[in-house]
């Protein structure tokens, strides 16, 4: 019983330190993209963890797998809403990365339009 | 425990708050709102797991797919201009 | 019909664990409204299944997929690990770019799972991907290196050979 | 103490005019109207039937309903002319209906649930305001003369000979005839003064028949208002006289008028080919309108005078009695007697010719009635039971009516027969203007008078213009237009701190 | 100064706001209200486990019968307003990526939405909420396979169908109401199983199903309209 | 007391938006605020602190919030979501006509 | 009583209304019959009513009710029909049935969605009216406003547009306040049943019964459109088509002011209002906004902006003179509430038909209508007259009977504010009777202008089906203005309720 | 957990705020839709599951959609 809260707690813990992470990444990084990273990659993980965290936390066979259903919507659907934006943003120039950064889609797009 | 992880999430979402008002360019906001939108679906999870009513949970669900859709939407939007094509 | 069925199994599991609990009546209502969406949707889930693929095939792969996710776990958790290290990091020290990276996979499902799982991994995400050259566009936090070999290797590792394993 | 006219008898004496009066003009009509005439005198049946209706009922909510319908019949009537006038007409009449509506609501309201005496003079007065529009009471009158002046005179003749006495019946039943009402009567006297001066100066035909009728009105005013039974009798007795002889005259002379083209009475002499018996019945009609001796002017007008109380009434009224004279004296000589560049209607007089309508149905029985009940007035007794009490003294009437005519020959030679300027603008129109003119400082610049637009353009225009500033004034943006909604929810939740 | 005047007064206002609504008893009047029996009798008279539920549909099924009258008509009138000749349709959508993981997810989401809908009853929920879930699923197409995919799937008359049954649905129900037990709208007593399982409460969850069909097809109508490029009609 | 104020300051909040703002959109969203304020209110004046208003696995004690309210706000909110989705589309039709969606620059709002 | 008969007065219009559109999925054709089978069942509803409980009418116990779902008044939902019910839902039925027929001969495109629409108004308005409880009340209240704003923009240009908007914006925050009332008397009392609420408000704390009262005010005074809120009317009775701007001056402003009258003398309770004074304050609103309601229609170029300047006129007059709340009041305010619906239906149904000859609304356009349709201008003259007061119509008996009422308790401003509203209205409609006889020549460009304007539904048994409709209400002007004493029945009972609304609440919770 | 809901009024009202502030109407739906993840939460502490799933649905899911497809819409026009 203690046991299994303990792993609960510290998983949800682990959970928490990556939202920290999270935020903070947010709040530095310089650009759209490197935000991107932080903000929603280490966000999902933060999720998931989270929510392995309450389902072992309820322990309830059917209960835990639904929870664990919604870490796993997290982790499906994230990273795609994700990629979409970014996509998005660089095709419609919304957010370009950096001038000296390594760019090769942009030679891709360039190609594409012609 | 549980409470203690709400508020930290709150709290969080708070912070990220910062990047949807400030944030140059429209996919950061976009990115920091979706962030804001996890973190409070975690905290309903927090308060289904408080209140043991885990009928909540639905919710929780619910929300985080049409959270996804919206995102979605916005990219959509972003990437074409218009959401017919 | 195989597609609808499993569909219809999938959606069945899903279903109960919605429900919470496994009377009767959960049965016949979650088998009427998995008849409908299967119905609706059965050409979604799975795509066109070859029909030589005996059953036996399709449970290896469910398998495999279930084992694959505590080994792609760690793999972002450590990356995960990484990322935050640039975030508490006094200076920030990032070289961020999108850099092209090339794939033997060829089917469509998987190509996406690999895509997903790259954007997963803290510190890389896919842009887009290219039909024709049968490559990823990648943005890479910190790009280290700009050599083909060297780049597979360090964004799509071990996931491209697991799924090349399913999806063969 | 002489005996009152019953209700009853009024009502009768009033419907039998009524329909003489009525009758005599839908002969003119028949003959006049090039079409839809069938329709002009089933709307003057429905005019009369609802006038009836008025007049006997003693049911208010029937009296006004009956009297909105004089008002839409007769104004429709004036589609005949132009659809201008009766939108003019209307809106006036209705404006009278309406003032009228409320005086009566509250009269209903203090107790009188029948149309019938009404004991109080605040009362009283309150449904003389009311009337005033619809009887072109002084102060109100300003919509005839410029209705009458663009309009034929068959509708002019049902509306001066008849509708605008309609108020005055109703007062002859409301008010009791020994206490009168001072209000009425000094309205009547104002009434008889004014009408007189201004028919004097008036050269547009139709307009001076409108000023004469509104010093006649002054008279069956003052009758009424008088407060004895003399004045009393006078007023009915000079509605009915009033009645035929103006539908005649009005009659007759929209038939010259028609002929000869033009309103001016200094031009008229000389386009018009008089037939005698023409000749005869104007000078009849005139002069009985001017109380000269043997004709039926004369009694009412005595009996109204002698219903004065006081010596400097009484000269006030004789000199109203001067006016009329000079104006009709004056009218007279120019339709007739003046020569200019033509001869002497004398001597062009080879005309014997008789209108077989006009003169035969209208002119000859007016003229009758006028000369018996001259003579005669005890023939109405069954009606006015005590009219054979009074004496008229034919005698001295004589005397009178020769100083009256000598008086007004010198005054009218010595002004030289009053030529005055055709007028651009009626004078009340000049009041407007100025009115006008101040309610266009708020807005544009003055804009110039035209008579015929009298109604059109201060009632319309101005109120037009007035309500559009009113409306820009509410209706801001849709921002200014939203922010109601906090400042009434403020008012109403810091209510109880208000009241 | 106009600035200050509106600062003025909506100051005022939410002072007089706050005062005005702080003065909320605690207490109702009655001292056996309407939400004491509800919560008296709820299960026992309906047999939902969740009370709003039973309040919805049955106690108060006629609001909800007007509610979703509403959305019908907010539906009509945006098909109505938008209703134009369509442009020549082209499916572009999204990259692949994202079609082929909503594809995996499509019918959890959809299987989700039955569940939300079949269990309003039981749980949090019910035909509205699920509903708009369902209605989710066409935005999905419209947005990530492009419109003509949905169009091509769930066509607008089938949409039309699924709306207006779903509404005749709840009418017959009530309808049915009559011939069983009298009263329209009346809970449909002999569905009932036994409280806590699917097949329970009556008609409600008969309502549910025909509310949120017709809300998901309603929705999706309206995004549709809303979304589709369009020409000007002559008419 | 704290809900009131909450409620009193987002419903000001949502009037001064429809009031004051000139772009439409904004308009509606502040429709959007005030109706969230009320339902906001609703809700939170009308929790006793007392549990979810379903019998569920371990709550059979009948001491629920009251539910009345939240079927009421139910209501509201899926009424407001029609109200709101009716108003964009005249807002579209609009813009199709006027090419613009400020109030300033339509005149033919003031009317 | 217990009839099912007040209940399918509003599930008939929406069985309708949601059958419509599978219908034209099959046939577009049947839908015209559905409709007019729709239109005729309701009407017999409502004649089979007045019929088979006129013996009870007589007796002064007409009560109708029906319990939704069978629970009981202070826990279900309730339906009830009394006297003043009766007279308005008997009165919807009759107009909106014959403004169906009109609509048959005069809509044009989108048939469809305007009949859905259509007929859930009329189910909306009826259940706004049967309705006993407070909070379907507002359900019914907010689909009023959803089904009319699409209608409002069914005309699809810029001006109709924005009338739609303005619609919405207004409806949608009067609402959301009568949402909050709602809200607050059940946190008050406990309850939502208008009976219940009645017995029990007089126990709430006064600040707190001042507070809901105006909450109330606010969002119904948006919704009748009284002064200060009476921004939107014109604009979105103008812009719609004609038939629909009939259904919303003539009908729908009717409905807000019964919901006004059930609110604030049976459910509140009109003592309240005098209580704290607010009575006085509104009845000089009311009167104000209508004496602004007849200036604004003075300087209105546009005929339809007009007729609804008018309407608020009219609508200020009988709110003024109802919140007098004295026998006569109630007598005038019901019998012009009548004559007010089949006078401004009527007129914005022939005006409707009048302007299908014109290229737009404006008074310069409408210049030789009169000549063009001789028939219907004489109709619409004659509901002119009706408006302006003239006697043989039933305007005239009404307007007597509230300046009566005005001048019984000596409110001599409220009686002139009357007179001078039918004052100008004569100015005001005589504008536009003058410019529809005035002669124009029409140049040979204009005349195939004129044609290519006209509308091609103007075929000619349509045309017959309007012209028809438009005589009905003319002869309905007459005939009830010759015998307006049909209604002293029902309305003497609706009065005797309105005065002692203690006998409402006893037959409903049977105390 | 009486915290949590000062924390999330204040948030609330922040959200609120900002959804008004921006003149851009984009940011001002992405802040609507953040008020009204945290009206759910809301709810979900006031212990209202029911209104808490639709608030969820409808204002975090379904007003953006339909927010999103007029101005879509608008500025495809404007442009």
């Amino acid at each position: 019983m203690i046991i299994r809260l303990t792993f609960a707690y510290l998983l949800m813990i682990m959970g928490a330190f990556f939202a920290i992470v999270t935020v903070i990444g947010l709040i530095r990084f310089p650009d759209v993209y490197t935000r991107i990273h932080a903000g929603a990659v280490v966000l999902t993980i933060s999720a998931v963890l989270v929510c392995v965290g309450s389902a072992i936390y309820v322990w309830d066979f059917l209960l835990s797998l639904k929870i664990l259903l919604v870490g796993g919507f997290f982790l499906f659907s994230n990273p795609m809403a994700t990629h979409a934006i970014a996509k998005a943003s660089y095709k419609r120039g919304i957010a370009l990365p950096v001038e000296k950064t390594i760019d090769e889609y942009s030679t891709y797009l360039r190609r594409d339009s012609e | 425990m549980i409470t203690g992880l709400a508020i930290f999430f709150t709290v969080m979402s708070m912070i990220a708050v910062y990047r949807v008002i400030k944030g140059p360019t429209i996919t950061d906001r976009l990115i920091a709102a979706d962030t804001i939108g996890i973190f409070m679906s975690l905290v309903m999870l927090m308060l289904a797991l408080y209140y043991d009513v885990y009928l909540l949970i639905d919710i929780v669900l619910a929300y985080a797919i049409l959270l996804f859709i919206d995102i979605l939407i916005y990219a959509k939007y972003f990437e074409r201009g218009e959401l017919y094509k | 019909m195989r597609q609808k069925i499993y569909t219809f199994l999938s959606l069945m599991i899903v279903w109960i664990i919605f429900a919470g609990k496994l009377t009767w009546d959960v049965f016949l209502v979650g088998g009427a409204a998995s008849l409908l969406v299967s119905y609706f949707f059965s050409d979604m889930l799975f795509r066109k299944m070859s029909l030589d693929n005996n059953v036996f095939t399709h449970l290896k792969k469910f398998c495999l997929i279930i084992a694959f996710i505590p080994v792609f776990f760690y793999e972002a958790f450590i990356a995960a690990l990484k990322v935050s290290r640039y975030a508490f990091s006094r200076k920030l020290d990032l070289n961020p770019g999108i850099i092209k990276v090339k794939t033997h996979l060829i089917d469509v499902t998987a190509i996406t799972l690999l895509a997903n799982l790259i954007t997963l991994t803290p510190g890389t995400l896919t842009v887009d991907f290219d039909k024709s050259e049968r490559c990823y566009y990648i943005h890479w936090l910190d790009v280290e290196t700009k050599e083909e070999a060297e780049t597979r290797k360090a964004l799509l590792g071990r996931f491209e050979k697991w799924l090349e394993v399913i999806y063969h | 103490m002489l005996p009152a006219v019953t209700d009853n008898n009024l009502v009768q004496i009033m419907i039998i005019t009524g329909i003489l009066v009525t009758l005599l003009t839908i002969i003119y009509a028949w003959k006049k109207l090039k079409k839809n005439k069938i329709y002009f005198v089933m709307l003057t049946i429905i005019y009369l039937v609802s006038f009836i209706i008025v007049i006997g009922t003693d049911k208010w909510i029937v009296f006004l309903g009956g009297w909105e319908f004089v008002t839409l019949t007769t104004s429709l009537m004036f589609a005949w002319d132009d659809w201008k006038l009766v939108k003019q007409y209307f809106l006036i009449q209705f404006a009278g209906s309406s003032i009228l509506l409320y005086a009566v609501l509250v009269i209903i309201n203090n107790g009188y649930a029948e149309v019938g005496i009404i004991n109080s003079t605040f009362l009283q007065n309150i449904l003389i305001v009311g009337l005033a529009t619809k009887s072109a009471l002084f102060g109100f009158h300003f919509w005839l003369p410029a209705i009458y002046a663009n309009s034929s005179g068959l509708v002019n003749a049902i509306s001066s000979g008849w509708v605008v006495k309609l108020g005055y019946i109703i007062l002859l039943k409301v008010i009791i005839p020994e206490q009168g009402n001072a209000l009425l009567f000094y309205a009547g006297i104002l009434m008889l003064i004014y009408g007189g001066v201004k028919a004097l100066l008036e050269v547009k035909l139709k307009v001076l028949m409108a000023y004469s009728t509104l010093s006649q009105l002054g008279l069956i005013a003052i009758g009424i208002g008088s407060g004895t039974v003399y004045g009393y009798y006078g007023a009915v007795l000079h509605i009915i006289i009033h009645a035929l002889t103006k539908t005649g005259f009005f009659i007759n002379l929209d038939d010259i008028i028609n002929k000869s083209g033009t309103q001016n009475i200094y031009e008229l002499a000389a386009r018009f080919n008089y037939s005698l018996f023409k000749i005869i019945t104007i000078f009849g009609f005139s002069f009985s309108l001017s109380g000269v001796v043997f004709l039926a002017g004369f009694n009412s007008k005595y009996l109204i005078k002698n219903s004065l109380p006081g010596p400097l009434l009484l000269i006030i009224f004789y000199l109203g009695g001067l006016l009329t004279f000079l104006y009709t004296l004056r009218l007279l000589y120019w339709l007739f007697i003046f020569q200019g560049k033509q001869k002497a209607f004398l001597l062009r007089l080879n005309n014997y010719k008789i209108n077989f309508s006009i003169d035969l149905f209208i002119n000859i029985p007016i003229l009758l009635i006028i000369l018996l009940l001259g003579n005669y007035p005890d023939l109405l007794n069954y009606w006015l039971p005590a009219l054979d009490s009074f004496s008229f003294p034919l005698g001295s009437g004589i005397g009178e009516t020769i100083l009256y005519l000598l008086v007004a020959y010198l005054i009218l030679e010595k002004l030289n027969w009053v030529r005055t300027k055709e007028k651009e603008y009626l004078e009340i129109d000049v009041l407007f203007n100025k009115i006008e003119v101040l309610l266009n400082k708020i807005g544009k610049a003055s804009l110039k008078f035209d008579t015929e637009k009298i109604v059109e353009h201060y009632f319309l225009r101005g109120i037009y213009k007035l309500s559009g500033k009113t409306h820009d004034f509410i209706y801001r943006s849709f921002s200014d237009q939203l922010s109601w909604i906090p400042l009434f929810l403020a008012l109403l939740l810091a209510w109880r701190y208000l009241v | 100064m106009k600035k200050f005047l509106v600062g003025l007064l909506f100051i005022g206002l939410a002072f007089l706001l706050l005062i005005n609504f702080a003065e909320l008893p605690e207490e109702k009047l009655i001292t056996f209200s309407l939400s004491d029996y509800y919560i008296g009798f709820g299960l026992e008279q309906t047999g939902a486990l969740n009370l709003v539920t039973a309040i919805l549909y049955d106690y108060r099924g006629f609001d909800s019968l007007g509610e979703s009258t509403v959305i019908f008509a907010a539906v009509s009138g945006i098909v109505l307003i938008l209703s134009r000749k369509m442009l020549p349709v082209s499916s572009h959508g999204l990259s692949f990526i994202v079609k082929r993981t909503l594809g995996i997810l499509t019918p959890f989401i959809a299987l989700f939405s039955l569940y939300v809908i079949t269990h309003g009853h039981l749980t949090p929920g019910g035909g509205f909420q699920g509903g708009v879930i369902l209605a989710a699923i066409s935005i999905i197409f419209s947005i990530v396979y492009g419109s003509a995919f949905d169009y091509k799937r769930y066509s607008p008359e089938l949409k039309t169908t699924f709306e207006t049954g779903g509404a005749l649905v709840f009418i017959i129900i009530g309808g049915l109401g009559i011939l069983f037990d009298g009263f329209f709208l009346d809970n449909l007593d002999f569905l009932t199983h036994s409280p806590g399982t699917l097949i329970s409460a009556g008609s409600i969850p008969l309502i549910n199903i025909g509310i949120g069909f017709k809300v998901g097809a309603g929705l999706a109508i309206v995004f549709y309209s809303m979304i589709q490029k369009t020409f000007g009609e002559e008419f | 007391m704290l809900h009131h104020l909450v409620f009193t300051v987002l419903f000001l909040l949502g009037l001064y938006t429809v009031i004051y703002k000139n772009n439409l959109i904004k308009m509606v969203i502040g429709l959007n605020i005030m109706e969230i304020a009320v339902f906001f209110w609703v809700i939170a004046v009308s929790d006793t602190g007392k549990s979810v208003p379903i019998y569920h696995l371990n709550k059979f004690a009948a001491s629920f919030n009251d539910p009345v309210p939240q079927a009421l706000t139910l209501t509201g909110i899926i009424i407001g979501a029609s109200t709101t989705a009716l108003l964009l589309t005249f807002i579209i039709e609009l813009n199709k006509f006027a090419d613009t969606i400020d109030s300033n620059k339509l005149e033919g709002l003031n009317e | 009583m217990i009839s099912i008969s007040i209940l399918l007065l509003i599930i008939i219009p929406l069985v309708v209304a949601f059958l419509i559109p599978l219908l034209d999925l099959y046939n577009k054709l049947l839908r015209r019959y559905l409709v007019i089978i729709g239109g005729v069942i309701e009407i017999s509803i409502s004649i089979y009513i007045i019929i088979s409980y006129f013996s009870d009418l007589k007796a002064g116990k007409f009560f109708l009710t029906y319990y939704l779902g069978g629970w009981g008044p202070p826990f279900g939902i309730n339906l009830v029909m009394d006297s003043v019910s009766l007279i308005f839902s008997s009165l919807i039925s009759f107009a909106l049935f014959f403004i169906i027929i009109y609509s048959i001969g005069f809509i044009g495109h989108h048939e469809g969605k305007y009949y859905v629409l259509f007929f859930l108004i009329l189910g909306a308005m009826q259940g706004a009216i049967l309705t006993g409880d407070m909070f379907n009340l507002y359900v019914f209240i907010e689909l009023l406003t959803v089904t009319s704003a699409p209608l409002v923009a069914f005309k699809r240009n810029k001006h109709a547009t924005e009338a739609a908007i303005k619609y919405m914006f207004y409806g949608v925050i009067g609402g959301l306040f009568f949402f909050v009332g709602v809200i607050l008397l059940y946190f008050n009392i406990g309850s939502l049943n208008m009976a219940q609420l009645a017995q029990h408000f007089a126990e709430i704390e006064n600040n707190m019964q001042l507070t809901i009262i105006s909450i109330f005010l606010i969002g119904l005074l948006i919704k009748i459109g009284i002064f200060p809120f009476h921004f939107w009317l014109p604009k979105a009775h103008s812009a719609c088509p004609s038939s629909l701007s009939a259904l919303l001056s003539g009908v729908l402003l009717k409905v807000y002011l019964y919901i006004f009258i059930r609110l604030f003398w049976i459910v509140i309770g009109f003592e309240f209002l005098l209580e704290f004074n607010i009575a006085s304050f509104l009845v000089y609103l009311a009167l104000v906004s209508s004496l602004f309601g007849h200036v604004f229609a003075l300087q209105a170029s546009d005929i339809k902006r007009m007729l609804a300047f008018s309407s608020i006129g009219h609508i200020g007059m009988i709110l003024a003179v109802f919140l007098l709340n004295t026998e006569t009041g109630f007598y005038g305010g019901l019998l012009h509430i009548i004559s007010h619906l089949l006078m401004k239906t009527g007129l914005f149904l022939s005006t409707g038909y009048l302007l299908q000859y014109t290229k737009s609304n404006h008074i310069d356009d409408f210049a030789g209508v009169g000549h063009q349709n001789k028939g219907i201008f004489v109709g619409f003259i004659l509901l002119t007259l009706s408006m302006i007061g003239m006697p043989p119509f039933i305007g005239f008996f009404s307007k007597w009977y509230i300046i009566m009422a005005f001048l019984k308790i000596q409110h001599h401003f409220g009686a002139i504010v009357v007179v001078l509203g039918s004052l100008s209205a004569v100015f005001y409609y005589l504008r536009f009777i003058a410019k529809g006889y005035e002669k124009i020549k029409l140049s040979a460009s204009d005349l195939k202008n004129e044609i290519y304007n006209r509308p091609i539904l103007s075929v000619f048994y349509r045309e017959k089906l309007v012209t028809t409709v438009i005589y009905i209400f003319v002869g309905m002007i007459i005939l009830t203005g010759f015998s307006f004493r049909l209604f002293e029945l029902p309305l003497q009972e609706g009065i005797k309720e309105l005065i002692n609304p203690q006998n409402y609440i006893n037959l409903i919770l049977g105390g | 957990m009486i915290y949590l809901e000062y924390l999330l009024l204040l948030f609330l009202i922040i959200a609120a705020v900002m959804a008004v502030y921006f003149e851009d109407e984009v940011i001002s739906i992405i802040f609507l839709s953040v008020v009204s993840v945290i009206l759910t939460t809301l709810y979900l502490l006031y212990q209202a599951a029911d209104v808490a799933l639709a608030e969820a649905v409808i204002g975090a899911g379904l007003n953006t959609a339909i927010y999103m497809s007029a101005i879509s819409q608008i500025r495809e026009k404007s442009k």
